[in-house]
């Protein structure tokens, strides 16, 4: 079932002016059905025309609740940032087909890049209250440009890198991956920049993996098949519906 | 009486609102919005011979106001749509109306014939597409082509034939009038504009076909008067799309000309524009005291 | 060196940023905002051979986003023109390029060769007008006319001939060449996309003229691809134009293959426009370390 | 001189909630050089892509000061609504040819009809200031659909009209000019719908008129001719530019 509801904001603070906000907003419906990794089509305001695909950040059913964590990117996020408390907000959701959680034998290993961490903060939760193990690597441009570090930290143990070194270890997430024992985990889950996913899925080898994907989307619906992505047999899939996580196996990067 | 009744010629809806082809899939993505039975019909999405995997990303972008997308046609195909997909349109309770699209003049026979069986109720004729064997020229801008394109299609099925036209063109009313000699029962207008969007960081198209269909609220002032110059020239009904959001953008529509009009990118935004209209223009008959949506059709030409 | 000198041929001005023709005036209005000086070159409102008084109002409307306009080229004429507003419009210190309509091709030989004098810089022929003796039609829309009309303007002036496409074609790229194969020296698109709107209430449409050219924001993804489009389709330059409002869309422009821009209908929103795009593509250069605008005209069709 | 200028808004307060407002502006340039029944071209949001004109109803030139008195209309007017204090606001003025002001012999005659009052308030302060004495007739729709009535009464004696009698006479302007004894006036001034303003041409024999004119604009500054309209001579005439105030003897109304 997909709703489309005003969902009323309870919330919405940044968490680094200008660059990173946390909303959260009181709508049952989609609360009630969210899993980790679906996401939001959200109406902004008159201008974007488009709603915006935004991710669930975390759930509270019984609350009624769902979190967004966004960036400031262009017209479509600074509206968002504007909205105020007890405004109503015009939701679609949930969307997609998200993440896989149960328990598994070994540990699980999430890697997100950016504001890609989003979706993974709520799958760490559930993936955690189904008795997993969770190690976690973030990777952001500096110290000063972190943030939500310490959502993860009550999920599982975190490991950042920082482009510029400021915080953890230095360069991408690459960095603190590149010679890292895969043995004790069996599932890894990965949302980032596409140069960051393009490497996870170098170690698809080690690790069976999820990968959460980004496309340019005109419905979020499955409709107007604008969203897709190439997948290793040659077929395209959409990112909204199909996905916007798939098996690293399945997708291709090199278009 | 159903003050919304719509008789297009030899085609019946409920209504006259229905979806535009390419921006409600088959109908499925929509129906936990709402009954789809409540629609006029839907225009399923654009269906070829042959499967089509379609264009490679990026394949839309919003831009000034409107979005531009080439998605190049991607369907499985019309043995996947009869086969998997017609099976559960044709139970939503309204209209079906097959969306086809060719290479050749033989594809839209093709199509017409295989098309023309239990659960489609009308086939709508997209000549925005380049005739490969004539050097790619695209059949909705030549007169003569699009006219042999229409009558292609009416040898091969008896199912009321919308042509829909292509807004690219120098003289909409000849166009039209064309295809009305070849057979059209219906027009079906407008299909987008052709636009483009330059990323000026990356000094490229944003679309990676380059170029792509412009479509929503930007389009319609020229939707408008060409379904006003269209009107005038043809004595067939036409269907009115390009921008429709709303109650009073459809309404627009028919004063200008349409016997029934078409929600295309306004599903994106909200999915519920189609049922808001068709609430909308029972209310504004209501207050204007009238008893037919028919009564308000061309009526901007008096 | 002046990184936003701008050669077009045989015609040259200080930089590439002019305002559109009827939405400047003669530039006296804009007068007390800034130094015209500052302009590349201004683009007088359209001139025709005798004075016309302008259609009936309601003469221009907000609509989508952009404006309709039919204002039925409105002027006093030519000898009026020449007596009344060139005298102090050449003293303005910016390149003053006349833009003139006929409703037959002896109308724009003659006014041609009345223009051919001095603070004329160059001579912008406005072809989205009907040709009266040829049944009314466009002569921007049928190729042949086209081409007749820019050899005629070459016979009867060496002043540099910009030739004004209209959108409203099949086909750009074909009429592109015809005025080009005609003596055009430069292109200059797109003049408006036709376009209406219809007042509900009044149940007609909103402007007197019933139909009227369309501009603004909307227009600019058709603008940026019929640009993108002649590029590739001919050798001379191009003045881009079609809803630019600011930097980033000049610079659409020139990627797409525009050797110049101009500002149109965002000239009444803002008149500083003009200037704050001269400015911004200075710092677009600077930060991209780029000493010529020149070098990235077309850049997007690498 | 035009000035575009960045007004400060000073106050922003309905008159009457939803549909009259008035906005006080600081602005020293535009004050300085503001003439009764000259107009603003105001930018009023993102969308509307024009600007709006509307007219100067009260000037301050020593605390640099304008004032606009606006009727919600359509999403521009509603724009200007929500401007609250100390926001700036893009404001392109004085324009126009505005009314006569001198002393003259005998009355002068205000007449206003709906928001058509606006120009002249400024105008009447005007007036008097320059000794002359004077008589104001607005009409309104009803009682509650009246205002600022409390301004003119400063400037002169107020007869009102409303068209289903719930204050003064019962009808429009017309019920209280005919009949009139424009003896005592050689000055009248008239703004309001084009029907009224159809109504007072005709009492041009009696009086020397002079009305404002409405006009859908483009430009505003003379250049787009979109807001023309006709004369007497066959002529179009800019309401911008040449008017909106034209002789009464000037204008035709017969399109
Ligand atoms: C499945 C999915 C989940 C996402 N989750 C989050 C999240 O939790 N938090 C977050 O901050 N961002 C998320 N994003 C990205 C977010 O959608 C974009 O940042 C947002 O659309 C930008 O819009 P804008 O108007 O602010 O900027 P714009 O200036 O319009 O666009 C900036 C960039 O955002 C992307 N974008 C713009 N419009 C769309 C669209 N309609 N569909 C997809 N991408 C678009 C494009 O890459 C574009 O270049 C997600 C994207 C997808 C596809
Ligand atoms: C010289 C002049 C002075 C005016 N002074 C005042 C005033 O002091 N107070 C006041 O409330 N109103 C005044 N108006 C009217 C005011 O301009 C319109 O009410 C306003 O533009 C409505 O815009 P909107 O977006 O709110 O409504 P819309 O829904 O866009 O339009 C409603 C109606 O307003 C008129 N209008 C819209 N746009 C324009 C335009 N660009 N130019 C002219 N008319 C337009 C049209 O008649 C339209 O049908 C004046 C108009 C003119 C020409
Ligand atoms: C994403 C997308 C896909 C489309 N696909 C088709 C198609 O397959 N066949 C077709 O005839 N028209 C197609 N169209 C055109 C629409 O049916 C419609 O004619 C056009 O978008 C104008 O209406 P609108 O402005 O309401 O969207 C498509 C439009 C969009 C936006
Ligand atoms: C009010 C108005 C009047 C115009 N008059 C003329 C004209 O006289 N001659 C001409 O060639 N183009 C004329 N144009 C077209 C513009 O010069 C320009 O080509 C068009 O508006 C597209 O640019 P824009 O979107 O920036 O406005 C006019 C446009 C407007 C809005
Ligand atoms: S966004 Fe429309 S199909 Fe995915
Ligand atoms: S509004 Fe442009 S000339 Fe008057």
């Amino acid at each position: 079932m997909i709703y489309k509801n005003y969902g009323i904001i309870l919330s919405n603070e940044p968490i680094i002016e200008k660059f990173i906000y946390l909303m959260k907003i009181k709508e049952k419906d989609i609360a009630n059905l969210a899993k980790p990794g679906q996401f939001l089509e959200i109406k902004t305001g008159s201008i974007p025309l488009l709603r915006k695909p935004i991710s669930i950040f975390e759930v509270d059913k019984a609350a009624g609740t769902i979190s967004i964590l966004y960036q400031i990117k262009g017209q479509g996020t600074k509206n968002l940032a504007e909205l105020k408390i007890n405004q109503k907000i015009d939701l679609i959701g949930p969307l997609g087909h998200g993440f896989t959680v149960e328990k598994f034998s070994k540990r699980c290993l999430l890697i997100g890049g950016g504001i890609g961490i989003a979706p993974l903060y709520d799958l760490g939760l559930k993936l955690k209250e189904a008795g997993n193990e969770i190690e976690i690597i973030l990777g952001f441009s500096s110290r000063e440009t972190s943030y939500a570090i310490d959502y993860f930290s009550k999920i599982g143990n975190v490991k950042i890198a920082t482009i510029d070194g400021s915080l953890g270890v230095k360069g991408t997430v690459e960095a603190v991956l590149k010679d890292y024992d895969f043995n004790t985990f069996n599932k890894g889950y990965a949302c980032g920049p596409e140069p960051m996913l393009k490497y996870i899925k170098t170690l698809e080898d080690n690790l069976d993996l999820e990968l959460s994907l980004e496309a340019y989307m005109g419905c979020g619906l499955g409709a107007c098949l604008s969203c897709v992505c190439k997948m290793a047999d040659g077929e395209y899939k959409r990112v909204c519906k199909e996905g916007p996580v798939f098996q690293a196996k399945e997708v291709i990067f090199d278009e | 009486m159903n003050k919304l009744e719509c008789i297009l010629g030899n085609f019946k809806m409920k209504n006259p609102v229905t979806v535009a082809s390419g921006t409600f899939g088959s109908g499925k993505e929509f129906k936990d919005f709402y009954d789809l039975a409540l629609l006029g019909g839907i225009m399923v999405k654009g269906t070829t011979p042959e499967k089509k995997v379609g264009n490679k990303p990026q394949r839309l972008v919003e831009t000034s106001g409107g979005i531009i997308n080439s998605i190049g046609l991607a369907n499985g195909g019309v043995d996947d749509f009869i086969k998997n997909i017609l099976p559960e349109a044709r139970n939503y309770g309204t209209e079906i109306i097959v969306n086809i699209s060719g290479s050749s003049i033989d594809d839209y026979g093709y199509m017409a014939e295989r098309l023309s069986i239990e659960g489609v109720s009308a086939l709508e004729v997209n000549i925005s597409c380049p005739n490969v064997k004539e050097g790619g020229i695209t059949f909705g801008t030549d007169p003569q082509m699009a006219y042999e394109v229409a009558k292609m299609v009416k040898k091969n099925t008896s199912k009321p034939i919308i042509m829909k036209l292509s807004p690219n063109v120098s003289n909409i009313a000849i166009m039209a009038q064309a295809v009305e000699s070849g057979g059209a029962d219906i027009i079906s207008m407008i299909n987008t504009l052709i636009g483009m969007a330059i990323d000026i960081e990356k000094q490229k198209p944003v679309i990676n076909n380059i170029i792509g269909g412009y479509s929503g609220p930007p389009i319609k002032p020229v939707a408008l008067r060409m379904v006003y110059e269209v009107y005038k020239a043809v004595n067939i009904p036409i269907i009115g799309m390009g921008g429709i959001m709303n109650t009073n953008d459809a309404l627009e529509f028919i004063m200008a000309g349409a016997s029934a009009i078409s929600v295309g990118t306004g599903n994106f935004v909200d999915p519920y524009i189609p049922i808001n209209i068709i609430k909308g223009l029972e209310a504004f008959l209501d207050k204007k005291g009238l008893t037919s949506y028919t009564q308000i059709i061309g009526i901007a030409h008096k």
